[in-house]
C-alpha cells in the first residue's frame, strides 16, 4: 500500500505490544455479553415493554458501549496520544449536528403533509385493518 | 515611466468603487431597480435591503478606496530607496476589526428577525383564501366554493389567474403536484418554494389594486421559463363579483375532473 | 543548536534545472505525529467513512422515525437471531484480526496466518448469512426495486387494481386454471386452503364496490403479516397464497414496507460492500509473510475491519431490534 | 500538533544516500507518473481544457439570455430541428453543465489537484507526497468523470438538466425532464468519481503535511498556501462523503425507484411516480452539507496563494499570520453549520432558517479578518506591479464585492426577494470567477517559472489582466442590479414577463462583455503555451521569494531537492531591518551575521 512509508519514518511508537491475549478475550466476552443485553428489552423481565423509546435508548447505550470497547481496545486508541481527540471528536460532532438538523424537516415531515400525500401514505390504521382482516376475513373460516 | 504604470493600475482599482457606486446610483433612474411594492410587509424588506446596501456600501467604499490608496502610495517606484515596513501585525487592530464587524453583524442578525417572522412564522389564524397547486408548467388555483370550504366538490378551479381582495390578509396554501416550483411575487416581496408532498402556508396583504406577475423561481424543467401567472388585486366587492362570475362559468361548463381534482377531493 | 554545516546551494549554477535528475537526496523530516504514514492516512480515511455512514444512518433515522408507520421486523421477514449471529461473527473476526496482529508482531508468522485465514473465513461467513437473509426477502417479493418489488403500502384501490392486473396476466390466468383443475389429493392442506382463498379473492375483486376492509382481506389472503415471534426466514409459518403458490407472485401489502426496503438494502448493502473490500484486503495480505515487518499493514487492515464491525454494531439494533 | 521550534540536527551521512533511480519510460514519466509535479501539471492541463469548455458553455448561456430564440452563431447548425435556435431544454442543460464543469472539473481540481499537488511537497520540503501511487490514482479517477460528463452531452435526452444542484424530484424522474434520464445518471457517476479523486487527494495531502515537513518547518512556519490546502483537505474529507452518500441515494431513487427524495403520491406528467415515502428536502440538506463547505473549498486555496503572492510583491511580512491561520480554520469550522442559507425559501422550517441566518452572519467575520489583514499587508509595502500581483490585488478587490453581496442573502427577509435571482448569480461569480479564478491566474503567473523553468511574458500578461478585469466587471457587476429587479436565474427567456421585459439591452451589454472576456483568454492561452518554449529562462528564485520551493531547481527534478532543506524561520521575512537583501529565505541560517552573509551571497 505504501510506496515510501518505510518503517523508520517517525513511527517506532507502536512496536511495543499492549493488550495481550487476556485483554482481548475479556473485551470479546464483554462484547458478546452486551449483544445479548440488547435482547434483554425483549424479555419478560424488561419493565418498559409498552414504551419502546426506553428500549431504544437502552439499546443505543449498549451499542455505544460496544463501539467504545472496539475503538479503545481493538483499534488501540486507548494507547494513543492526544491526536485521537482531534480526529474523532469533530467527526462525531459534525455527524450529530447533521442528524439533529435533519429532524425538523425530515424527521417531522408529516407536520406539513398535504392531503395528496397523506392519501397514499400508510398509517397505523392500515395495520389495524390488516390485523382485523386476518382474524375476521372469510379465509379465517377456510383454515 | 515606472511610476506611471503604478498610477495607471492604482486608478484601475479606484475605478471599482467609483463605477460600482455609480452603477447603483444610476440604476433606479433607468428603472433597473426594485419593482413597485404593493404589499404591506414589503416595506420592511425593502428598508432592510436599503439598510444593508448602505452598510455594505460603506464597507465597500472604505475597503476599496483603502486598497487604491495603498496601491497608489506604496508603489515601489514611488518609494525610492525606502524599504517596506517590517511589521508582523498588530494585536489591537486584529481585535478592533474583529469586534466591530462582529457587533455590526450581530445587530443585523437580531434586527432582521422580526421581518422574517412576519413573513414566514406568524401565520394569521384564518382558513386558506385559496390553494395554489404548482405543476409543470402552470399554477392551478382552487378557491373554496359557495360553501366557503376548501376540499369540497363545489370548489372553483382556475389556472394561472389569481384574483385576491386588496387590503385584506390572504392566506395561500401552496402545494406542488410533481417537482419543486417556487411561488414568486416580485411586487409583493414573496417567494416560497412549492414542495411536492407538503402544504406550505403563504400570507400577505396587498395594498393597491392592480395586476402583477407570478413567476416560477425554482427550476422545474424545460418549461420553467414560461410558468407565468398573474396576480390581480381588486376591492372586496369586485372580488366577490368576480368569484360569482367564475362559479357561474364553471357550473355552465362542468369541467371534467382533472387529476388534481380527484385526488384532492378524496 | 545551529547547524551551519549544511550547505545550501542557492545559486544559479543549476538554473536550467534539468541537470539534477540523479541528485536525489534522501530527505529528513520534522517529527510530526507519533504515527506512521500508513496509520495516519488510514485514520483520516476512516474519519471520511464516519461521515459517509453518518449521512446514510442519519437519513435512515429521520426517514424512519418520521414515517407514520414502520414495519416490525417480523412483517418483513427479518430475523433477530440471525442478525445477532452475524453480530457475533463480526465480533469474532475483530478478535481474530487483532490476534493476527499480535502474532505478527511477535514474529509468529504461522500463527498470524492462521488468524488471518480465520478472519477471512468469518468475513465470508458474514456475507453468506447476509446473502441468505437477502434471499429470504427476495423470495417474498421484498425488493427495493420498482420492477420486482411487490410491496404496496396500503390495502387501497391501487392495491386492488394491482392484484387484478397481476391475475389478469395471460401466464397467470393459465396457471390459475391449472391450479383450479388440480386434484385435491395432489395438494397439501395449505395449498388446498390457499386455493379456496384464491377463488374467494377473485370473486371479491370482481365486485366493483370494494371497501378498504375487503382489500385488507385480499392482502391478508395473499400474504398475511406474520405474527410477532414467528421469525422470518424461509416461510413455513405464514400460509398465504403467495407461500402456497410462490409462482403467482401476487402484490402484497406491508405498511411502510417500501421505505423499509429502501433503507434496509441501502444500509446493509453499503456495509456489505465494505466487508467485501475488507476481504479483498485480507486476501492480498495472505500473500505476504505476516511478520513484524508487515505488522503495519495488518494493523491498518485491522483498523479498517474494526470500523466495519463498528458500523454493524449500530446497524444491528437500528435495523433488527428497534 | 507538535510544534518543535528548534531545528533538529541533520544526519549528514543519510542525507547523502541516493535512491536507486527507477527506469523512466515515456509512459511512467508523463502519463502514469507518480511524481507530484507531473500529476499537478496533468491536473493543470486537464482543468484548463475544461475551463475553456465551461467558458464556451457560459457564452452559449449568455447568448440565449441576451437574445432568446435567435439563431446561435457557429454552432447553431447543430440544432437542426430548431432551425438554428436552441430549445429551452437545451438551455437548462447548458447552465447545468456549465456550472458542473466549472465547479467539479475546473475550480476544485485546479486548486486542490493542480496547485495542491505541485506546491505542497515543494513548499514543505518533501520529496513527494506521502503516497505517490494514491496520488496518481487521484488523477486517474478524474478520467471516468471527464468521460461521464463529456459523454452525457451525447446520450439520449442530453446531459443533466436539473441545475448543478440537481434537486429531486426533477432530477430523479425521467418524466419530469429529458435530461433526467441517462444524462443525470452519468452526472451522478461523474460526481462519484470526482468525489473519490478528491477524497484520495485530501487524505494524502493531510498525511503529507503532517508528517513530511522539512526539519524546522513547524506548523506555524508553514506558508499560508499550505495552511489553506491543509484545511481545504480537512473540509473535503469531512464534507464530501455526505455528498457521495446522497449521490448514491439519488442513484437508487433513479435506478431502483426507492423514494428517499420523493413523497408518496407524486404525479409527474399525469402518472404516479414511484412509491415515494421520502422528502425532497432531504437531498437539499445533504447536498448543501457538502456544497456549502465546497464553496470554501473553492476559495480557501486561492486565499492562501494570494496571501503568499501579496507578501512577495509587497516585500512585506504577512500582516497577522496567526489571525490569518485561525480565520481559515474559523471559516472551515463555521462552514459546516451554515448550509441552510441556501434553503431559506425551500420549505425548510423557518425556525431553522433563523439559526442558519445567525451562523451565516458569523462566517463573514473570519473573512473580514482576512480582508483587513490583506489590506494591512499591502499597507507600507514596496509594491511591484507584476502580472501575478495585479491578479492577486484584484482577487482582494473582487472578493470584497462577492463577500458583501453574501450579506444581503444571509439576511433572510432580503433573501426572500433576491433568492434565485441574478443577485445570487452576481454573488457567486464574484467569489468564484472574479475571486478564485483571478487567484488561480495570479498563481499560474507566479509559479509558472517553477513549473516550466521559464517565465511568462509580462506585457501580454498585463494585457490579459486588464481586459479580463474590465470585462468581468462589465459582465458580473451588472447582474446585481438585474437581481434587484428580481430577474430570475435559470430562465431561458424572461422578457415575456412584464416586470422584466425592459432588461434585454442590459443583458445584451453583459453578453458583449462576456464575449470580450472569453476572447481575452486567447491572449492567455497563447502566452501560456508560447512561454513554455520561448519564455525567458527562469533562475531558481526569479521573484526573490522566501519559500522552500524557490530553493529547488526550476523546474525541480525527481525528488525535488538537491540538498537537505532545513527551515529556520517563517515564510514571510521580507525587508528585515539590518539585513542587506530585502528578504530572508526560510532556509537562510538563523544568526544575523550568517543571515547577512547568506543574503549577500545571492
Ligand atoms: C467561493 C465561493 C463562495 C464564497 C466564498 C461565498 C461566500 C459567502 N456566501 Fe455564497 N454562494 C456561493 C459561493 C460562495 N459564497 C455559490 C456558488 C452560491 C449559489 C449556489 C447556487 O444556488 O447555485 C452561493 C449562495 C449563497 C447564498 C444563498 C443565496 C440564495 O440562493 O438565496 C447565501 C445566503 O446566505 C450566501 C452567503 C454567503 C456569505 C455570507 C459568504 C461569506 O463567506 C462572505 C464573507 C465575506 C465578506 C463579508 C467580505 C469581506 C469582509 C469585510 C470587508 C468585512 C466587513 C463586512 C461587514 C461588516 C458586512 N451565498
Ligand atoms: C467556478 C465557477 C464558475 C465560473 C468560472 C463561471 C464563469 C462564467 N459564468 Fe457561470 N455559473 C456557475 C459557476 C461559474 N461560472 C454556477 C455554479 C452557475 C449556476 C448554475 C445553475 O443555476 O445551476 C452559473 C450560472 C451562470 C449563469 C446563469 C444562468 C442562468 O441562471 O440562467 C450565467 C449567465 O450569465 C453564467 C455566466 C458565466 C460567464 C459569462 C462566465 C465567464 O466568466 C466564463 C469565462 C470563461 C473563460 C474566461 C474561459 C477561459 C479559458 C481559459 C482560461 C482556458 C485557457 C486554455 C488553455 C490555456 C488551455 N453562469
Ligand atoms: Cu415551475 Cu419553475
Ligand atoms: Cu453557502
Amino acid at each position: 500500500m505504501s510506496d515510501h512509508a518505510a518503517p523508520h519514518d517517525s513511527a517506532g511508537h507502536e512496536e511495543h505490544s499492549h493488550g495481550g491475549l487476556g485483554k482481548y478475550i475479556a473485551v470479546f466476552a464483554a462484547l458478546c455479553f452486551l449483544t445479548t443485553m440488547s435482547f434483554f428489552t425483549y424479555s419478560e423481565a424488561w419493565p418498559w415493554r409498552d414504551q419502546p423509546q426506553v428500549g431504544w435508548a437502552f439499546m443505543m447505550a449498549v451499542s455505544c458501549t460496544k463501539a467504545m470497547l472496539v475503538v479503545l481496545f481493538f483499534m488501540h486508541v486507548w494507547w494513543e496520544a492526544n491526536w485521537k481527540y482531534v480526529l474523532t471528536i469533530p467527526a462525531a460532532m459534525m455527524a450529530l449536528f447533521l442528524v439533529i438538523m435533519l429532524i425538523p424537516d425530515i424527521g417531522m415531515r408529516n407536520r406539513m403533509v398535504s392531503q395528496e400525500r397523506a392519501l397514499h401514505m400508510a398509517r397505523p390504521a392500515d395495520l389495524l385493518l390488516l390485523e382485523e382482516a386476518g382474524t375476521a376475513g372469510p379465509a379465517a373460516e377456510a383454515h | 515611466m515606472k511610476r506611471a504604470a503604478g498610477i495607471f493600475w492604482a486608478l484601475l482599482f479606484l475605478a471599482v468603487p467609483v463605477l460600482g457606486v455609480a452603477t447603483f446610483a444610476v440604476a433606479p433612474s433607468i428603472d433597473v431597480w426594485l419593482p413597485e411594492d404593493v404589499s404591506e410587509h414589503g416595506r420592511e424588506i425593502d428598508s432592510l435591503f436599503y439598510f444593508i446596501l448602505a452598510l455594505t456600501g460603506v464597507v465597500f467604499i472604505a475597503t476599496e478606496v483603502l486598497l487604491f490608496w495603498f496601491i497608489w502610495k506604496y508603489d515601489a517606484a514611488a518609494r525610492g530607496e525606502e524599504k517596506a515596513t517590517y511589521i508582523h501585525g498588530s494585536h489591537t487592530l486584529e481585535v478592533v476589526w474583529t469586534i466591530i464587524p462582529a457587533a455590526t453583524l450581530l445587530f443585523l442578525a437580531i434586527y432582521q428577525m422580526n421581518a422574517w417572522a412576519n413573513v414566514k412564522m406568524r401565520r394569521p389564524d384564518m382558513p386558506p383564501t385559496v390553494e395554489v397547486i404548482a405543476r409543470q408548467f402552470e399554477w392551478r388555483l382552487r378557491y373554496p366554493g359557495r360553501d366557503g370550504e376548501l376540499g369540497t366538490p363545489d370548489d372553483l378551479h382556475l389556472v394561472n389567474d389569481l384574483h385576491l381582495p386588496v387590503d385584506e390578509d390572504v392566506l395561500v396554501q401552496l402545494k406542488s403536484m410533481d417537482v419543486l416550483h417556487s411561488f414568486f411575487l416580485p411586487n409583493l416581496r414573496i417567494k416560497q418554494d412549492a414542495v411536492p408532498g407538503m402544504k406550505i402556508p403563504v400570507w400577505f396583504k396587498g395594498t393597491e389594486t392592480g395586476s402583477h406577475d407570478i413567476v416560477c423561481a425554482e427550476l422545474c424543467g424545460w418549461g420553467h421559463y414560461k410558468m407565468k401567472g398573474r396576480i390581480t388585486f381588486v376591492t372586496r366587492p369586485e372580488f366577490n363579483a368576480w368569484l360569482e362570475r367564475k362559479y357561474a362559468e364553471q357550473e355552465a361548463t362542468q369541467p371534467v375532473e382533472d387529476v388534481t381534482g380527484t385526488l384532492v377531493t378524496n | 543548536m545551529s547547524s551551519p554545516a549544511i550547505s545550501i546551494p542557492h545559486d544559479a549554477g543549476h538554473a536550467d534545472g534539468h541537470d539534477d535528475h540523479h541528485g536525489h537526496v534522501h530527505l529528513q523530516y520534522q517529527p510530526g505525529l507519533p504515527l506512521s504514514r500508513g496509520k495516519l492516512i488510514m485514520w483520516l480515511f476512516l474519519s471520511t467513512e464516519i461521515m459517509f455512514f453518518a449521512a446514510l444512518l442519519g437519513s435512515y433515522i429521520v426517514l424512519r422515525f418520521g414515517a407514520a408507520i414502520w414495519p416490525k421486523p417480523h412483517h418483513v421477514h427479518l430475523s433477530e437471531p440471525i442478525g445477532a449471529f452475524n453480530t457475533f461473527v463480526l465480533i469474532c473476526s475483530s478478535v481474530t484480526v487483532v490476534l493476527a496482529l499480535e502474532a505478527a508482531k511477535s514474529n509468529k508468522t504461522g500463527l498470524a496466518k492462521i488468524w488471518m485465514v480465520a478472519t477471512f473465513v468469518l468475513g465470508g461467513l458474514f456475507l453468506g448469512v447476509k446473502a441468505y437473509e437477502y434471499q429470504a426477502k427476495f423470495s417474498h417479493g421484498i425488493y427495493p426495486v420498482a420492477p420486482h418489488s411487490r410491496i404496496y403500502e396500503r390495502p387501497d384501490l391501487y392495491y386492488g387494481s394491482a392484484v387484478r392486473a397481476r391475475l389478469g396476466e395471460s401466464a397467470i390466468i393459465e396457471r390459475l386454471k391449472e391450479i383450479d383443475e388440480m386434484p385435491a389429493e395432489s395438494l397439501s392442506a395449505e395449498q388446498r386452503a390457499a386455493r379456496t382463498s384464491l377463488q374467494q379473492i377473485r370473486t371479491m375483486l370482481g365486485d366493483p364496490n370494494q371497501q378498504a376492509f375487503e382489500m385488507a382481506v385480499v392482502a391478508d389472503q395473499i400474504a398475511p403479516l406474520p405474527a410477532e415471534g414467528a421469525g422470518g426466514h424461509g416461510g413455513g409459518h405464514a400460509h398465504g397464497i403467495n407461500d402456497a403458490f410462490p409462482e403467482l407472485q401476487l402484490p402484497i401489502v406491508i405498511p411502510g414496507g417500501n421505505m423499509w426496503a429502501s433503507t434496509y438494502f441501502l444500509l446493509t448493502g453499503f456495509h456489505a460492500v465494505h466487508v467485501v473490500v475488507g476481504l479483498i484486503v485480507f486476501a492480498v495480505l495472505l500473500g505476504y509473510t505476516l511478520g513484524p515487518k508487515n505488522a503495519g499493514m495488518i494493523e491498518n487492515a485491522g483498523l479498517y475491519w474494526h470500523f466495519v464491525d463498528l458500523v454493524w454494531i449500530f446497524l444491528f439494533p437500528l435495523l433488527y431490534l428497534f | 500538533m507538535s510544534t518543535v521550534t528548534a531545528p533538529p540536527t541533520v544526519d549528514h551521512a543519510s542525507a547523502q544516500v541516493r535512491k536507486p533511480h527507477p527506469v523512466a519510460t515515456f509512459l511512467s514519466t508523463y502519463v502514469f507518473s507518480k511524481d507530484h509535479k507531473v500529476i499537478g501539471l496533468q491536473f493543470l492541463f486537464s482543468t484548463l481544457l475544461w475551463f475553456l469548455i465551461g467558458g464556451l458553455l457560459a457564452l452559449a448561456v449568455r447568448w440565449q439570455v441576451a437574445w432568446p430564440w435567435s439563431d446561435v452563431p457557429v454552432v447553431g447548425k447543430l440544432f437542426a430541428q430548431q432551425g438554428g435556435q436552441m430549445s429551452p431544454e437545451f438551455y437548462t442543460m447548458l447552465f447545468t453543465m456549465h456550472a458542473t464543469v466549472m465547479i467539479f472539473l475546473v475550480i476544485i481540481p485546479i486548486l486542490a489537484g493542480a496547485f495542491g499537488n505541485f506546491l505542497i511537497p515543494l513548499m514543505i520540503g518533501a520529496d513527494d507526497m506521502a503516497f505517490p501511487t494514491l496520488n496518481m490514482l487521484s488523477y486517474w479517477f478524474m478520467w471516468p468523470a471527464f468521460i461521464a460528463f463529456g459523454a452525457s452531452f451525447f446520450v439520449e435526452g442530453g446531459a443533466a438538466s436539473g441545475g448543478w444542484t440537481s434537486y429531486p424530484p426533477l432530477s430523479t424522474n425521467i418524466a419530469a425532464s429529458p435530461g433526467s434520464g441517462w444524462g443525470q445518471t452519468l452526472w451522478l457517476i461523474g460526481l462519484t468519481f470526482v468525489g473519490v479523486s478528491s477524497m484520495l487527494g485530501s487524505v494524502n495531502y493531510m498525511t503529507t503535511i503532517i508528517l513530511m515537513r522539512a526539519p524546522g518547518m513547524t506548523m506555524f512556519r508553514l506558508p499560508m498556501t499550505i495552511w489553506a490546502m491543509f484545511i481545504t483537505a480537512v473540509l473535503q474529507a469531512f464534507a464530501l462523503p455526505v455528498l457521495t452518500a446522497a449521490g448514491f441515494m439519488q442513484l437508487a431513487d433513479r435506478m431502483f425507484a426507492t423514494g428517499f427524495f420523493s413523497p408518496e403520491g407524486n404525479i409527474v406528467n399525469n402518472a404516479i411516480a414511484g412509491p415515494g415515502g421520502g422528502q425532497p428536502l432531504l437531498w437539499q440538506h445533504l447536498f448543501w452539507f457538502y456544497s456549502h463547505p465546497a464553496v470554501y473549498i473553492m476559495i480557501l486555496p486561492a486565499m492562501g496563494m494570494v496571501s503568499d503572492i501579496l507578501t512577495c510583491f509587497a516585500r512585506k511580512p504577512l500582516f497577522g499570520y496567526r489571525p490569518m491561520v485561525y480565520s481559515i480554520a474559523g471559516i472551515a469550522g463555521l462552514g459546516f453549520i451554515v448550509w441552510g442559507h441556501h434553503m431559506f425559501m425551500s420549505g425548510m422550517n423557518p425556525a431553522l432558517g433563523i439559526t442558519f441566518m445567525v451562523s451565516t452572519m458569523m462566517i463573514a467575520l473570519p473573512s473580514a479578518v482576512k480582508t483587513f489583514n490583506w489590506l494591512g499587508t499591502v499597507w507600507g509595502g514596496r509594491i511591484q506591479f507584476t502580472t501575478s500581483m495585479l491578479f492577486a490585488l484584484s482577487f482582494v478587490s473582487m472578493f470584497i464585492i462577492g463577500g458583501l453581496s453574501g450579506i444581503f442573502m444571509a439576511a433572510t427577509p432580503v433573501d426572500i426577494f433576491i433568492h434565485d435571482t441574478y443577485f445570487i448569480v452576481a454573488h457567486f461569480h464574484y467569489v468564484l470567477f472574479a475571486g478564485t479564478a483571478m487567484g488561480v491566474w495570479a498563481a499560474i503567473y507566479f509559479w509558472y517559472p517553477k513549473m516550466f523553468g521559464r517565465t511568462m511574458n509580462e506585457f501580454w500578461g498585463k494585457v490579459h489582466f486588464f481586459l479580463t478585469f474590465i470585462f468581468l466587471n462589465g459582465t458580473f457587476f451588472t447582474m446585481h442590479i438585474l437581481g434587484a429587479v428580481g430577474f430570475p436565474r435559470r430562465l431561458a427567456d424572461a422578457y415575456h414577463y412584464e416586470t422584466f421585459h425592459h432588461l434585454q439591452p442590459m443583458n445584451a451589454f453583459m453578453t458583449y462583455c462576456a464575449i470580450g472576456m472569453v476572447a481575452s483568454q486567447i491572449i492567455f492561452a497563447i502566452n501560456f503555451f508560447w512561454s513554455m518554449f520561448y519564455g525567458p529562462v527562469a533562475s531558481r528564485n526569479p521573484w526573490n521569494a522566501n519559500g522552500l520551493e524557490w530553493t529547488a531547481p526550476s523546474p525541480p527534478g525527481h525528488g525535488n531537492f538537491d540538498y537537505q532543506p532545513v527551515v529556520y524561520r517563517g515564510p514571510y521575512e521580507y525587508s528585515v531591518p539590518g539585513v542587506e537583501k530585502d528578504h530572508l529565505m526560510q532556509t537562510d541560517p538563523p544568526n544575523a551575521e550568517a543571515a547577512a552573509a547568506a543574503a549577500a551571497s545571492h
